[in-house]
């Protein structure tokens, strides 16, 4: 229990914080939220790291995880989106290393950062027409022109 | 003042001196004795209990009918050499060899029985 | 004088893997930088989620060549704390031992790439040479130069003999006087000096902003260690520094990886005089329940971040990997503006890309032709002016 | 009798010290240039006719012009650069003191022949109509002008030294004085930087860096072209090394008094050949210890460093000339 864990806790206080082990602190927040927990992490804990941004396909809806660092210490920020309307307010503003992880989920799990200043494709190719591949959903090329 | 040239004695010395490459095949250098290079398989020793099979990460061992006994077959193409399958034996009927120039002409070739 | 914009890439001498740099010219001044990524994609974290457990220890090793280890040690480490396994401590020490024998073989290699961009082939046949004692050493105990195949979920697969311990120790010594050498190189050397210093500055207040990792940020005074802050394997017990300089520029870079060859020196010396006795693996179930987990290491290029997702099947549910690479791709293109052409190979080289590991995640696929229609050679080179005329490229 | 002179001119021309002795010295000081370099890198390196395999195998290569490249300026550029090295060669003292044909002022012509395979190589570069060309093309002429000022100059110490345009009368005027040597030893080495770049090798090979922009100009060259163009560097070397054999070693004059009584041309070229290949394993060796540096940096190293350095050589060769005496 290093000392800066005591006092990231202590900031946190009043969000749902879940720590399973030393150095490992899981803040899970609705969506709406995101922008103003964020702001509390930067001004008040003066964390700049953004390690990256996960995403995952959760059946009905979409999981975004925000890792940070803080002297060893790994902040994950845990929201969802509803497949239905897959947007997020992008933090580029607040951590611009996120410039690149939020390409990343855009290209390859269809989440739309709003407010991203230059959502090009991160790592499909330009002429991708395969939807989104990290999805459970989704199909082999091979596969769909199969189904057709 | 910082003058270029530092290298210079350093470089002087090894002019005349043996190079350091070897030039193989003429000349080889020996590899340790644990290297993951050709595996051998003991025919006698199998139970054709499957886990290298399933353990393996690249789909190069797959078991196949031979003489009325399922036993696996080793296709070197798809082979990574990471040895899982000789780890997955439950009776060590596989051994890594340090054998590694497998270079072979066709397609399917390589194939450890 | 028109502003002329040079693709460097995807296919360019100096850069080893494909990647592509848009540079915006005006005379011999880099104006403005555009990176384009994914075209070693291969996909691995799909691939991922379809395979157990056991196999995918050899698809993350695959991950990169120079750093295959340090994947390795992440994705066992997010095994084992799912499953709350402790490993022994002989094979925490042999995992230590396994990381910085990397490192020291990264740390040579990229010495050499570095003096073949600035021209100085000299220093790249030396280091390179250098570097085959470790990949010997790497040899003789895990059985291969590369892909070491050396971590099992629950420990290590091979042990390190006494003679291996003998060996190791020899290597070191010869290294030790080898790394002096080269400092002194790096330091007193004019063309060097002439070609790294004050090139390629990156501020520590951009670094910091830009999340820049390893020895990029460590260049701009920013002592940030994941070895030392959030101690794996055997680290919390081996006295190491972390290695800082404030030149903020590649000569910094360079400084830093040279003197943390002799800190992995001497950690590995620590390592082979300390090693605990005991078994080294304790067998691991093959399924493994439900939960997730986060493990980050200092892999030779920066911070290497993996996320796992388990369901309680062979299967991972999702694997996530950030590499030190692209962590530092923000920060490079900030190095680049307002360089010299010239200095372009150098500064991308000085944080040490390794642009395989950072297309690590999908199926890369060809959109429009159907697959397997064959593209006569002429309507190839067609469709490659066509792209790049789009892109204006004047190439 | 007249046919016998004419006979011996064509032989001296064609065949010894003319231009098949000068293709087989360039082919072999590029072997000695590339085995030494490997031998200092701890590496094999190439087997004796290599050079002249690639050679060959490159003229039997297609040869490719590209749309977009003026196509007569993109075939001259190459024989222009290696015709006018071939004729600096011929000026330059081999086989007597004289040379084919020594008149006051030969060291200046060979020194102006010796710019043409530069501007070669600009034009080729400019004409081959391809982006990375063209810069490439533009850091040769960038280059020419830092390094053709301390060339000229530092080679034209010893003849300031002797009073004497002649390279005949600059070489009889060294074996007699050996001590010269020293006063003009500075202007040795500025010549010695300033030949490697001339010939763009590698502390100052930033046209061709490979890994800037390509291949510099010659990116759009290939087979006979490109082959002549490597020639034509080949050669710029012997005969740059040649040059400063001749102008500040004292050329084909054994230095040790020993007067050979016959074959006296066999020993005089043997002489001129030890001492190109002595200039020849210095540039070598200057080449393996230093990495490339910047365009800027290299004008700039060129006017703060060899230019002044230069002119301090003249200045103590008059000093030493006016009051020395000699």
């Amino acid at each position: 229990m290093t000392t800066t864990e005591e006092h990231i806790l202590e900031v946190l206080k009043g969000l749902p914080v879940e720590r399973k082990r030393n150095h490992r602190i899981f803040l899970t927040i609705p969506r709406e939220d995101l922008l103003k927990t964020l702001s509390i992490l930067s001004s008040e804990l003066a964390v700049q790291h953004l390690s990256t941004i996960t995403a995952r396909d959760k059946g009905n809806d979409l999981e975004i995880l925000y890792h940070f660092l803080l002297n060893g210490v790994v902040i994950t920020v845990k929201t969802t989106c509803p497949k239905t309307d897959p947007t997020i307010e992008s933090i580029v503003k607040i951590f611009p290393s996120a410039i690149l992880y939020e390409r990343e989920i855009h290209d390859i799990l269809g989440i739309v950062p709003t407010g991203h200043p230059d959502l090009r494709r991160l790592v499909l190719p330009d002429e991708w027409v395969g939807g989104y591949p990290l999805r459970k959903d989704w199909k082999q090329p091979a596969e769909q022109e199969a189904e057709e | 003042m910082k003058t270029p040239g530092k290298m210079l004695p350093k470089i002087m010395g090894f002019i005349f001196r043996k190079p350091v490459t070897v030039r193989y095949p003429k000349e080889r250098l020996t590899p340790p004795a644990t290297l993951r290079g050709k595996m051998k398989f003991h025919l006698d020793r199998c139970i054709s209990c499957g886990l290298c099979a399933r353990d393996c990460p690249s789909g190069a061992c797959t078991m196949h009918e031979i003489e009325a006994k399922k036993r696996p077959v080793f296709d070197l193409d798809y082979c990574t050499f990471c040895a899982q399958c000789a780890e997955s034996c439950p009776k060590d009927a596989i051994e890594m060899t340090a054998e590694f120039e497998l270079a072979h002409y066709k397609k399917g070739e390589a194939i450890v029985k | 004088m028109a502003h002329v914009k040079l693709p460097i890439g995807p296919q360019h001498p100096a850069l080893k893997e494909p990647e592509n740099f848009t540079i915006t010219l005006d005379g011999e001044r880099v104006v403005d930088v555009d990176i384009r990524i994914g075209y070693t994609h291969r996909g691995i974290e799909k691939l991922m989620e379809t395979r157990t457990y056991t196999q995918n220890l050899y698809l993350v090793e695959r991950i990169c060549g120079i750093c295959s280890y340090a994947h390795v040690e992440n994705f066992t480490q997010n095994v084992e704390e799912i499953l709350g396994l402790q490993i022994p401590k002989r094979a925490e020490y042999i995992r230590t031992l396994f990381l910085e024998l990397e490192r020291l073989h990264s740390h040579f290699l990229w010495l050499g790439v570095a003096g073949h961009e600035i021209g100085f082939d000299t220093l790249f046949m030396y280091t390179w040479q250098d570097r085959e004692v470790v990949q010997d050493l790497l040899e003789m105990i895990s059985g291969n130069r590369v892909n070491y195949a050396m971590n099992a979920i629950g420990g290590v697969r091979r042990d390190v003999s006494q003679e291996h311990r003998k060996k190791v120790l020899e290597g070191m010594d010869y290294l030790e006087k080898r790394a002096e050498f080269y400092k002194n190189i790096a330091l007193n050397e004019k063309t060097i000096l002439a070609r790294a210093q004050n090139v390629g500055i990156l501020k520590p207040q951009v670094a910091l902003r830009l999340a820049a990792v390893g020895p990029t940020a460590r260049a701009s005074g920013i002592s940030v260690d994941i070895r030392k802050d959030d101690p794996y394997a055997s680290y919390l017990d081996t006295p190491f520094e972390v290695i800082t300089t404030d030149t903020n520029d590649v000569l910094g870079r360079v400084v830093v990886r040279v003197l943390e060859i002799v800190e992995s020196i001497k950690i590995i010396r620590y390592l082979m005089e300390h090693l605990p006795e005991g078994d080294i693996l304790k067998k691991a179930p093959r399924k493994v329940p439900e939960g997730e987990s986060i493990s980050h290491t200092e892999a030779p290029r920066g911070e290497d971040f993996h996320y796992l997702h388990s369901n309680g099947t062979e299967k991972p549910e999702r694997y996530k990997v950030r590499t030190p690479t692209l962590a530092n791709l923000p920060a490079t293109a900030e190095m680049l503006k307002g360089t010299y052409l010239a200095d372009v190979p150098i500064i991308v080289a000085a944080i040490d890309p390794c642009m395989g590991c950072m297309d690590r995640v999908l199926i890369l696929k060809n959109g429009q032709e159907k697959p397997g229609e064959l593209i006569s050679g002429e309507k190839l080179r067609r469709y490659g002016i066509k792209w790049y005329a789009e892109r204006g490229w004047d190439a | 009798m007249g046919r016998i002179d004419f006979l011996l001119s064509i032989v001296y021309l064609l065949l010894f010290p003319g231009f098949l002795f000068l293709f087989a010295f360039s082919l072999f000081a590029e072997y000695l240039d590339r085995k030494i370099y490997a031998r200092i890198q701890r590496r094999v390196g190439p087997p004796f006719l290599q050079p002249f395999a690639d050679l060959v195998k490159l003229s039997a290569k297609e040869d490719i012009v590209p749309e977009k490249a003026e196509h007569f300026m993109f075939t001259a550029a190459p024989i222009i650069g290696l015709a006018a090295i071939f004729a600096a060669f011929l000026y330059l003292p081999i086989v007597s003191t004289t040379g084919l044909h020594s008149f006051n002022g030969d060291l200046v012509v060979v020194l102006y022949l010796l710019t043409i395979p530069t501007l070669a190589m600009f034009l080729g570069g400019w004409y081959s109509g391809n982006v990375f060309g063209q810069k490439g093309g533009m850091r040769v002429a960038s280059l020419l002008f830092s390094y053709e000022i301390p060339f000229f100059l530092a080679l034209l110490t010893p003849a300031l030294l002797q009073g004497s345009w002649k390279m005949a009368d600059i070489t009889r005027f060294e074996a007699a004085h050996p001590l010269e040597f020293i006063v003009s030893l500075l202007g040795f080495f500025i010549g010695l930087i300033a030949l490697q770049g001339k010939l763009e090798r590698l502390p100052f090979d930033i046209p061709e860096a490979e890994t800037e922009i390509v291949a510099g100009p010659l990116v759009e060259y290939s087979g006979r072209r490109l082959a002549l163009f490597r020639l034509a560097r080949d050669a710029e070397m012997v005969v740059g090394a040649g040059l400063i054999a001749v102008v500040f070693l004292a050329g084909p004059e054994p230095i040790l008094p020993l007067e050979p009584v016959y074959l006296s041309w066999l020993v005089a070229a043997l002489v001129f050949l030890l001492k190109t290949l002595f200039v020849i394993f210095l540039l070598i060796l200057l080449k393996s210890a230093v990495a490339r540096i910047r365009t800027d940096q290299m004008i700039s190293f060129a006017y703060q460093w060899l230019i002044p350095l230069t002119l301090v050589q003249i200045f103590i060769a008059i000093i030493v000339r006016f009051f020395g005496g000699i």
